[in-house]
């Protein structure tokens, strides 16, 4: 059992926030690594400790390995968690913390690894009979993704990229002739993105939904799932709202996803929280596994509420090499549960950010409302970092009762001093569409916002 | 009044999604001129010279990564301790850590270490190293003058913006 | 005056919302040119800044000189009427509701209203009352002079602190 | 039933922010009714819609029952929560409210002046076989008092006022000598505080502990019991540390308690949230029925925690017309809470109120922790009402986790702007005494402070 007394998060905003929580319920000492932006964050206030590693800039800040393990030395640290972003599936930073002999809140380095690449996970699912896409492997030319798109022949095709996340380095591909203009775009922007260029082709499938299954596995050899997620409301292939369970799917395809996820995990020898997603064609109820995150993720509370178990605790649990707090038949699914991701952007203007200082902030009090933010009056939202201000999250008995409470809850937020996407979830969950049941990954931008807002699009 | 480039950025979106085909803001030295939809830059083409100046880098100098011969046998650094307050002479010049890490005085154990209080330095002259990880980072005098405070002892751990070293400019 | 770069989002969005197809605003060593809709941007070096000067503010409401019925089978107040926005003159005496209530121009229904705009009051002259639940309070004069505005309907309600009507002191 | 579609809530600070969240949950609109000086409170921001009543001075805003009724009527309000304190025991509001067909959340006119009058609580409770103070009827003049001191012949007493609470009105007596001065002062305070200068003796118990029943009782004839709360933790008869349940007393003595509340609200046709209180003798462990409050208590939270009933959601629903939403059989105590009140008060200069601008509010975050305020960045504490500032409170699975928790909570408060309590109480909490077991009534006053601040006794 490795003790934890004192432990640095190498993240910022409500994530920090969140981290520290946990640490607080677990009698951990916490320690925030920020930047010099961040000294009078949310995060700063409410962590025991601070220590200052670098400027505003992330590459000298955040995304510094060296500086935060250096942080934790000096703070004399025994433990580091990452968060999600920044370098929370970064192997350096595992090894980093091993060397220093800080225990790292996440994988072991070599399953990071295996894991982090998309298409040596992918080759992993494969050997334990878990669909995919039966995409190419790694296209190191455009002539070479010519010739594979040529031997596929089938479109529309999907570049993307091996590495990392985030829809960065995705292409969709409707005909040959479009291959070589995308792969050069793909590979330059992976490449740009997360230091890799490498990228490969999967069938794209029109009406899919993102469903994920949340992991624990702990390093006794107890492999867990808390149900899965819907993530499908994507703008850009980023989440905007994520729900869970995922309803409107046949039970039998919800129970094979989970068991491919803990299939997969076995597989992986996975250790920690992690994430497994899968894409799920709507029209002929077929999955394919598509990637794993190896971290926790920003859309675990959703999973929390309707589980009861606290996965960042839990994931302090695993790397004190204690056994989960709970079996597998412990895991009742309780209601319904969705997030609302509010963005600190201008949906009616293209989804511009709009960094500032929050004038005012005001979000309404309730039960099954959940708020995890950094945000209060006089907050700054830094141009720095992404725009997430605050999860909006309730959790009800089923999912029209959640999407009444998350409604109600929306239109009693307030916020002056910069622009919120507040108003695009209103309208999102105030849809037809939305309401009868969760959507396809392209109906955001294909559906919803030409009528709404012919600018966001 | 100060801009940093956030404020340019707000200044600019806030144009960007205004009606307006041409702008003009000048704040101090700092001056946003823009046009679209055709229309021309009219008046900087025609007055003084586009001064989109940017603000100056930060002031922390860019550290030198020479490695440094350090530490052979490195104590564990000096935890967290509080950073003096460190309030310069009127006039005097800091120099701040430009990364969290560990500050050294000298280049090895038992050498000489690079400034005492009243060291005369010259612009670049190295007056310490701050080690983050394995990584030294020689940091250099940014003024001529005469070391008039040193803040941090050897081996003790600093923050971004630790106060290290006062410096008089000279002349 | 010290302007923030927030000041000149709002400022950019005032003259966005105005009917100005060119505009600028010079504030101490801040100095904002926009151009819209053909119009060419003037360069400030070139022409004397021109001054926009802030919008007006909106006009008071012309309060009803209709003296409507007052108390005895008092109807349910009005119920929830935004305040109307009450900026007094320069030197007029504002006279605002001491009590959520209900404000009653006359003393009872069918009467003539206590005061009208121009009507002459001395001090201790009752302008209106306030009844809360069934108490009434008469609503005094604080100074001698000449009604300018009446701000609240007979029969409507009001909270502590609503401007009820404006007086201009005499003498 | 009564349907509730806008709330008047004639009261402000925190409880103003606890009944505006039972709204958003029971879909109510709230409007708030506070004075001037309110106007950008919490509650106010929180609130739906705010009707500015009156000045700062609450005999011109929340004390007056004209402006309170006659802001429900401008605003259309079909109900009204009075909170606790200012009018929530005035019998008067309740008939206005009646009048103007208003919803009063609360019990009857009828009933809540049975109830008020501690005397005639007293009578009802005596009837129904509930162990009383043996004390003596209404007196009426310092010699009618020295009177009945001489027949009762056994010091010390306790003279009480019929009226109101807060220990306003109660002063100990030791010796015939000083029964008249003593009558002087509690029938003069007791007149000034509450309009009324009725005083009557009780036997004094030295060492006594404070009990409370939490009761819900519905317009169907249904009466629980929420199990019981220990209030001992007191200076100046004023309540500053609560504890659920209370906890080394024999479970036979506790059963005792509760079936005597239940039999008192039943006595007394009880409708709505009521508080029955008891005193203890911590000796012979006799219990005596002090009185009943006749709405939601300050502590009403720590019952919540431990129930897992919403206590506000229930008087909603009580004034409605329908049944309690759970029976007794469905009530299980789970753990032990702790409620801490934390005034903007410095206990070192004498409890001297310090009324000022919060420069900086910094609660922790936790699982089991829940702090109700109306503080935050900037909020002010006005110098017109009482000092309270936040509740906070914590839920754990016994009493030593439970204190644990709170010290650790308290350890991470941080309030810039105003002094708070919150030193004092972890001091308390820090004590043997109080680690050990709860403490009586006195202790505070004998035992603590005198070593910990001799200026605060």
């Amino acid at each position: 059992m490795a003790e934890i007394r004192r432990l640095l998060i190498s993240n910022r905003g409500e994530i920090a926030v969140r981290i520290i929580r946990a640490c607080f319920d677990e009698g951990i000492e916490s320690v925030l690594a920020c930047s010099a932006a961040d000294t009078d964050s949310l995060a700063a206030r409410l962590a025991d400790r601070v220590v200052v590693i670098g400027p505003a800039a992330a590459g000298e800040s955040y995304l510094s390995v060296e500086r935060v393990v250096a942080a934790a030395l000096y703070a004399e640290c025994d433990a580091l968690h990452p968060g999600y972003g920044f370098l929370s599936e970064r192997p350096e930073l595992v090894d980093a913390c091993q060397e220093s002999k800080i225990t790292y809140v996440g994988p072991p380095a070599d399953i990071m690894r295996r894991a982090g690449s998309k298409l040596g996970a992918r080759e992993v699912a494969e050997q334990a009979g878990i669909p995919t896409g039966k995409g190419t492997p790694g296209l190191s030319s455009a002539a070479e993704a010519r010739r594979a798109a040529e031997e596929l022949d089938s479109f529309p095709l999907l570049l993307k990229a091996s590495a990392g996340g985030g829809g960065r380095g995705m292409t969709i591909v409707r005909s040959l002739d479009e291959v070589e203009a995308a792969y050069g775009r793909s590979s330059t922007e992976a490449e740009r993105a997360f230091g890799d260029g490498t990228v490969y082709f999967e069938p794209y499938v029109e009406k899919a939904r993102h469903v994920e299954v949340q992991i624990l596995a702990d390093t006794q050899g107890n492999v867990c799932h808390l149900g899965e997620r819907d993530c499908s409301t994507q703008r850009r292939y980023q989440k905007i709202i994520e729900e869970a369970p995922a309803v409107g799917l046949p039970s039998s395809l919800i129970e094979q996803i989970r068991t491919a996820a803990v299939d997969l995990a076995r597989a992986l020898e996975y250790v920690g929280a992690g994430t497994v997603e899968f894409l799920v064609d709507a029209s002929t109820h077929r999955f394919i596994f598509l990637e794993v995150n190896a971290r926790v993720q920003v859309e675990h509370p959703i999973t929390e509420e309707i589980t009861g178990v606290d996965i960042v605790r839990e994931q302090l649990r695993i790397a004190r090499g204690q056994a989960l707090s709970f079996t597998q038949e412990d895991i009742r699914l309780s209601g319904h549960a969705i997030e609302c991701r509010l963005n600190a952007e201008n949906a009616r203007a293209g989804f511009l950010p709009t960094p500032g200082t929050i004038l005012h902030w005001t979000v309404p009090q309730g039960t099954g409302v959940r708020i995890d933010t950094y945000a209060h009056d006089g907050a700054v939202v830094a141009p720095w970092y992404d725009s997430l201000v605050a999860k909006v999250i309730v959790h009800a008995s089923d999912r029209d009762a959640a999407v009444a409470l998350m409604r109600r809850t929306l239109s009693r937020i307030e916020v002056d001093g910069i622009s919120t996407t507040a108003d695009i979830h209103a309208a999102i969950l105030a849809h037809p569409d939305f309401a009868r049941e969760p959507v396809t990954t392209r109906w955001v931008e294909e559906e919803f916002l030409p009528t709404w807002s012919p600018a966001a699009v | 009044m100060e801009l940093s480039p956030a404020d340019i950025k707000l200044i600019v979106s806030t144009l960007q999604e205004s009606d307006y085909d041409e702008a003009e803001v000048v704040v101090g030295d700092v001056r946003i001129t823009v046009a679209r939809g055709g229309a021309r830059l009219a008046s900087s083409a025609l007055v003084a010279p586009v001064e989109m100046a940017a603000p100056a880098p930060s002031p922390v100098p860019a550290p030198s990564p020479v490695p440094a011969p350090a530490p052979a046998a490195a104590p564990a650094p000096a935890p967290m301790t509080a950073a003096p307050s460190a309030e310069p002479a009127p006039g005097d010049v800091q120099v701040t850590s430009p990364t969290v890490g560990v500050f050294w005085r000298a280049p090895e154990p038992g050498a000489a270490p690079f400034v005492q209080v009243g060291s005369t330095v010259a612009v670049g002259d190295t007056i310490g190293i701050v080690e983050v990880m394995k990584l030294m980072s020689n940091i250099a005098a940014e003024v001529a003058g005469v070391v008039t405070a040193i803040y941090v002892d050897n081996a003790q751990g600093v923050e971004f913006g630790t106060p290290l070293v006062s410096i008089r400019p000279e002349g």
